[in-house]
């Protein structure tokens, strides 16, 4: 199975997503330019984090229309799986991958440290070797990480378990004190409706090494190997 | 030589220009008999750019040829953007540090992320990756709201021009202090890995070959900046205002990637930033290094704005841009890289036998010198040195008669106060804003006693820090900067890391002062003195003076930028406890060493500063070579695998550091159980307070008491056993007596450390005018 | 037919009912100034555009595509564009 | 005398001369998304304030003092104040 990590000119994660595939995964992988519109025959297209440009103006709104994401729209369309993690999440929701927008953090200031999460779903692609209701350790790193959608959305996601992951306290609770940019309901991470695009603000492919920290991230990479695997 | 006229429009050279451009008559006279003529308005500038303290480091130069640079591990020494050092494996580290005070003075925001961005561009150029950021900071006291706006400026700057351009920021120290009221210190340090095969320095070379400007377009930002940082800081500065310079971290994040590509590619043979006077340094420090000559044509460099002047596109100082010296023939290969990260490359000159340095508009020549010249007969200064009386009677000051406050009865009272002095007190509140975990090298971050950051494709780590106490420097300079090099060192040492180079950044005032010129000298002795006792060569470094403000100079502060190399990664070393009952053994003498009959009182100390506002007496003596043999005691107990966790001893003292090791890790406080009964006949501020050098905290198993003892008592330190951890326990408990006992609830203690900053900041109207005004995104 | 420049303001606004913690911050922040008197503050982006178009109204037509398309998102924000005014 | 409510919307833009980095990347969209006659874009901040004040000329002048006090950046930015409008 190949990971096809996009390069956005200003993206500085697709290195980590990179090494956390290759080296902590054995997995294959390469980069994809965001100026091509070859995805080179890849499985899975990791959406990495960064600053595609700058973003200045918002994170992600320029980066949607680059050449590769014609591509990437279109193989996510066929159900191919999308990792969109930070600014990819941006990404994604400019993209109109997923549904909802992120706004500067409710704090204002950038947050980085590491949170905890709760996976929500374990049913999805990307969760499936995590046990029911795990709580991960996994650091985030954003300026504009407040997830808004209006009340509808926030309905259906909750109600066809689309939220994924939501940020939460060492115990597990969802409380405000544990949600580090003011998401609404605490949300950390939701796949799209057809369950195939994962969008996160948390960094996974920085959790996969226990030499820096907690691996928790490990499982998420190992589900989608697992998935293909079958 | 080629006739020069002056440009039609350009100033008459008077002495009052002269003198707006920061030449001495003595200086102006050489210009003149170095050019055999009157110069042009151009070459004025040119010559203000070069011979300013800033780019030619007239007052600073002879001292600092005494520092030791050279060693086995030096690949490349001072002199180029970036010292380089070989960490094995075939892996050589670049690291360098630089200021940008008096930018973020102005403008704090702007001026740090500038600062980030500049060094940055130092690493890169000799061919490393840059994988992390390193900021050292000095702000007056956060009581001042113009202070609270400078800190919360410089910090978001600095934030967000890392975060953007990727590389994490992981370590640093800021203090907070009257003496830097209105001049704060923003220094900023980057390290970056290479090959050992990858270094590329900055030297034109090859007749013929091109020269080419890269990246950002020339806009009139920043002309004269490299002037305005040597000159005092003064009402006048507010109206330079219009020199601030815009930083683009996405432009940086272009130019880093296509400028390690273009290195890698063999289509170029030197890269140089354009920094502090812009094109002029950058184009003769390249000609002087290669020992050849230029001639740049200014109407071929890319413009941001119409209209503008030779003088204007030479001293402008916009960022985001580099000069390139390409081979002959390869000039569509380096275009073609540039234009795939969608920057823009011009050839503007080319490299020249004739030993000139020219300057064309077109076909006409705007400015010539001799280019050898133009920097061998810079100025160079030693003026006179003579140390202040003030300064002898405050250090002679017997501050053991200061009487304790009421409060004191209450000794929790003062570990509280001490703990929530913002210069101690935890600084995530700055640093939750740095992204310090991008790239995912960095195995311990902001937090621990340095930062390390693993090699990749080696099992070996580097860990990185800063540090300068200024209050020492400033009551005694060779003493105080001996002691920057040793924490620095034992910062390091505490992660697992031998010490291996260090890069500098001399903040100081006024050098034409007798008292501010002692200091430097005296201090640059000192690192000399303490640098080759710990055998950590000089790199490189950076100096700025005329660090002054309406209230005089800064406290003199020589900041130490220290590389360290753990051989194998498993032994980094944290320094919070985890391990209930370990023995807690203080490495070094607790009152300091006695040699020569001084030990270490309170002089100087943090604790006289915050409890008393006393800033006098003799700082803690700091003797490098007994430094040396605490570390390496210490080096071999980790190497060994006995040592559970290390915290060296510095700002605070015994009683801070303690603290630290208990509830520094907000995740885990961890209790214990301390014994300092032996010294209850010395004054209990003494011993908890005194900030006698040399001191390590670790704590080892049980089992390991003996062999640890052992390998203390081989290399000459004292050993003390001072308690026990007790993970179970809620309460650091330090006995003090027999029968007396300090017990301090972790909670209260992480409350005064974890919250003092927070409480400051968090909803003050400068940070909320810093986040609205600096707002690139708004919604 | 000629083309001439225009410069153009667009005006995004975080959607109503959206939580604004910039303009409750700055709220805050000038009443510790001594701004007592402030009700509210709400943020966000002034844009200037000087686009060439053959007359004022597809100047206009064009921004407000511009938006549409890039300037504001249509998930959180609202905007308003200012009559163009020929340079 | 009885206070009576404003609104004032103030626009505070990046100082001429100085780099606009979220400008030029900008205006590179635009002309890359096909709005090639953008000659250049400028984003600052569209800030309005509501508050009290005896008449609309207090009213404008306590927005000056909240925009020199807080809301600009005296360095790299200029501002321009609308005329108060009564609620
Ligand atoms: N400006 C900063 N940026 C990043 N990290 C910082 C900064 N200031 C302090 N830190 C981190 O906070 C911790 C404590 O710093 P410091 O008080 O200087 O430690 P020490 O007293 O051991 O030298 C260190 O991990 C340091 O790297
Ligand atoms: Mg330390």
């Amino acid at each position: 199975m190949k990971f096809g990590i996009v390069t956005f000119p200003g993206s500085n994660c697709d290195y980590d997503a990179y090494r956390a595939v290759v080296d902590e995964l054995g997995a294959e992988a390469t980069y994809l330019w965001h100026k091509t519109e070859d995805l080179e025959g890849v499985d899975v297209v990791v959406l990495p984090g960064g600053f595609s440009y700058g973003d200045y103006l918002r994170a992600g709104a320029i980066a949607r229309f680059s050449p590769i994401m014609r591509e990437v729209v279109a193989h996510a369309g066929r159900g191919g799986p999308v990792l969109a993690i930070c600014n990819g999440f941006q990404i994604a929701c400019e993209a109109g991958l997923l549904p909802g927008a992120l706004v500067r953090n409710a704090g204002m200031r950038f947050v980085s440290e590491a949170v905890y999460l709760s996976v929500e779903n374990e049913g999805t692609m990307f969760t499936s070797q995590y046990e029911k209701d795990a709580v991960l350790r996994i650091p985030i790193a954003h300026g504009e990480g407040r997830y808004v959608a209006d009340a509808t959305t926030l309905a259906r996601l909750e109600d066809n378990g689309q939220v994924v992951f939501r940020y939460c306290d060492a115990g597990g609770s969802a409380t405000g004190e544990a949600n580090p940019n003011g998401s609404m309901r605490g949300i950390a991470g939701i796949v799209s409706a057809e369950g195939n695009v994962l969008g996160m603000m948390p960094h996974p492919e920085r959790a996969v090494d226990s030499l820096l920290g907690p691996a928790d991230g490990k499982l998420l990479f190992e589900s989608l190997l697992a998935r293909v695997a079958v | 030589m080629s006739k020069v006229a002056p440009r039609p429009g350009d100033p008459r050279i008077t002495p009052a220009l002269v003198a707006e451009h920061g030449l001495n008559e003595d200086e102006f006279r050489r210009l003149v008999d170095m050019l055999g003529r009157e110069p042009t308005f151009t070459e004025l500038g040119i010559i203000s750019a070069l011979w300013s303290e800033h780019c030619s480091y007239k007052h600073s130069r002879a001292l600092l040829k005494t520092l030791p640079t050279e060693g086995p591990q030096v690949l490349q020494g001072p002199g180029e953007n970036a010292g380089v050092v070989s960490v094995g494996d075939g892996l050589a580290v670049a690291f360098k540090i630089e200021s940008h005070n008096h930018p973020s003075a102005v403008e704090p925001y702007q001026g740090a992320a500038t600062g980030a961005g500049g060094i940055l561009r130092d690493v890169f150029t000799m061919g490393a990756r840059p994988i992390a950021m390193l900021n050292s900071l000095r702000f007056g006291s956060l009581d001042s709201a113009r202070v609270r706006y400078l800190f919360a400026g410089v910090v978001k700057g600095i934030g967000d021009y890392g975060n953007c351009v990727g590389i994490p920021t992981v370590a640093g120290e800021i203090v907070f202090d009257d003496a830097y009221e209105t001049n704060p210190l923003v220094n900023a340090m980057c390290v970056g890995v290479m090959k050992e095969s990858e270094l590329i320095t900055a030297k034109a070379e090859g007749i013929g070959n091109p020269i080419i400007a890269v990246g950002a377009r020339t806009g009139r930002d920043g002309i004269h900046g490299a002037s305005f940082a040597s000159e005092d800081l003064s009402e006048a500065s507010d109206a330079k205002r219009p020199r601030v310079q815009v930083g683009d971290p996405f432009t940086e994040k272009l130019l880093l990637e296509a400028s390690l590509e273009l290195i890698r590619s063999g289509h170029i043979v030197a890269i140089q930033d354009m920094g502090a006077a812009g094109l002029t340094s950058s184009s003769a420090e390249m000609a002087e290094r290669g020992e050849v000559g230029v001639t740049i044509d200014v109407s071929k460099v890319p413009v941001r704005e119409q209209g503008m002047t030779p003088y204007e596109i030479l001293l402008s100082e916009s960022q985001e841009r580099m000069l390139v010296v390409a081979k002959r023939g390869h000039e569509d290969d380096v275009a073609a890289i540039l234009t795939r990260w969608d920057l823009t490359a011009a050839v503007i000159g080319e490299v020249i036998a004739e030993p000139v340095y020219r300057v064309t508009e077109g076909a006409t020549v705007v400015a010539e010198f001799p280019g050898s010249r133009l920097v061998t007969d810079c100025p160079r200064y030693s003026p006179e040195a003579r140390e202040s009386d003030e300064i002898v009677r405050l250090r002679a000051t017997d501050v053991t008669t200061i009487p304790e406050l009421p409060e004191e009865k209450d000794p929790l009272w003062t570990l509280e106060r001490m703990l929530s002095s913002p210069t101690i007190a935890s600084k995530a509140w700055a640093y939750r804003q740095y992204d310090s975990t991008v790239r995912t090298n960095t195995v311990i971050g902001p937090g621990g006693d340095a930062a390390v950051l693993r090699l990749r494709g080696s099992n070996r780590a580097i860990a990185v820090k800063t540090d300068c106490n200024g209050r020492y420097v400033y009551l005694s300079p060779r003493n105080g900067a001996q002691a920057a090099v040793c924490e620095a060192a034992r910062n390091v040492a505490c992660t697992g890391a031998r010490p291996l180079a260090i890069t500098n950044c001399l903040n100081f005032g006024n050098p034409r002062r007798p008292e501010n010129y002692f200091q430097l000298s005296e201090a640059i002795a000192g690192i000399g003195e303490a640098c080759r006792a710990m055998d950590t060569p000089v790199t490189g470094g950076n100096v700025s003076l005329y660090n002054e403000s309406p209230s005089g100079a800064v406290y003199p502060t020589p900041v130490i930028g220290m590389l360290g190399l753990i051989d194998d990664i498993a032994h980094v070393t944290r320094s919070t406890w985890s391990m209930d009952d370990d023995v807690i053994i203080l490495l070094g003498e607790l009152l300091g060493e006695v040699v020569g009959g001084a030990r270490s009182g309170l002089g100087g100390s943090e604790y006289l500063s915050r409890i008393h506002g006393v800033v006098a007496g003799e700082p803690p003596p700091c003797h490098p070579v007994l430094e040396r043999d605490v570390i390496n005691a210490l080096l071999e107990c980790i190497r060994e695998g006995h040592v559970h966790s290390a915290h060296d001893c510095s700002d605070g003292g015994l009683a801070v550091a303690l603290a630290e090791c208990a509830m520094a890790n907000q995740d885990r406080p961890v209790g214990a159980e301390i014994n300092l009964a032996a010294w209850s006949d010395v004054a209990l501020r003494e011993v908890l307070y005194n900030e006698a050098q040399g001191r390590i905290i670790i704590t080892v198993p049980e089992s390991s008491l003996g062999r640890v003892a052992a390998i203390a008592v081989g290399h000459r330190v004292p050993p003390m056993m001072i308690g026990r951890v007790r993970s179970a326990s809620r309460d650091l408990v330090i006995e003090t007596a027999p029968g007396r006992t300090l017990v301090a609830p972790l909670d209260r203690l992480a409350a005064a450390y974890h919250g003092a900053i927070p409480a400051i900041m968090d909803g003050s109207a400068e940070s909320a005018a810093v986040l609205e005004q600096a707002a690139v995104t708004t919604v | 037919m000629k083309n001439r420049a225009y410069r153009i303001a667009v005006h995004i606004v975080p959607r109503a009912g959206l939580l604004d913690p910039q303009g409750n911050t700055i709220t805050g922040a000038l009443h510790s100034l001594g701004f007592k008197h402030v009700r509210s503050v709400h943020v966000g982006r002034h844009i200037v555009i000087e686009t060439e178009a053959p007359d004022a109204l597809q100047a206009e037509a064009s921004v407000q595509q511009m938006c549409e398309k890039l300037l504001a998102n249509p998930v959180t924000e609202d905007f308003e564009i200012t009559s163009a005014v020929p340079l």
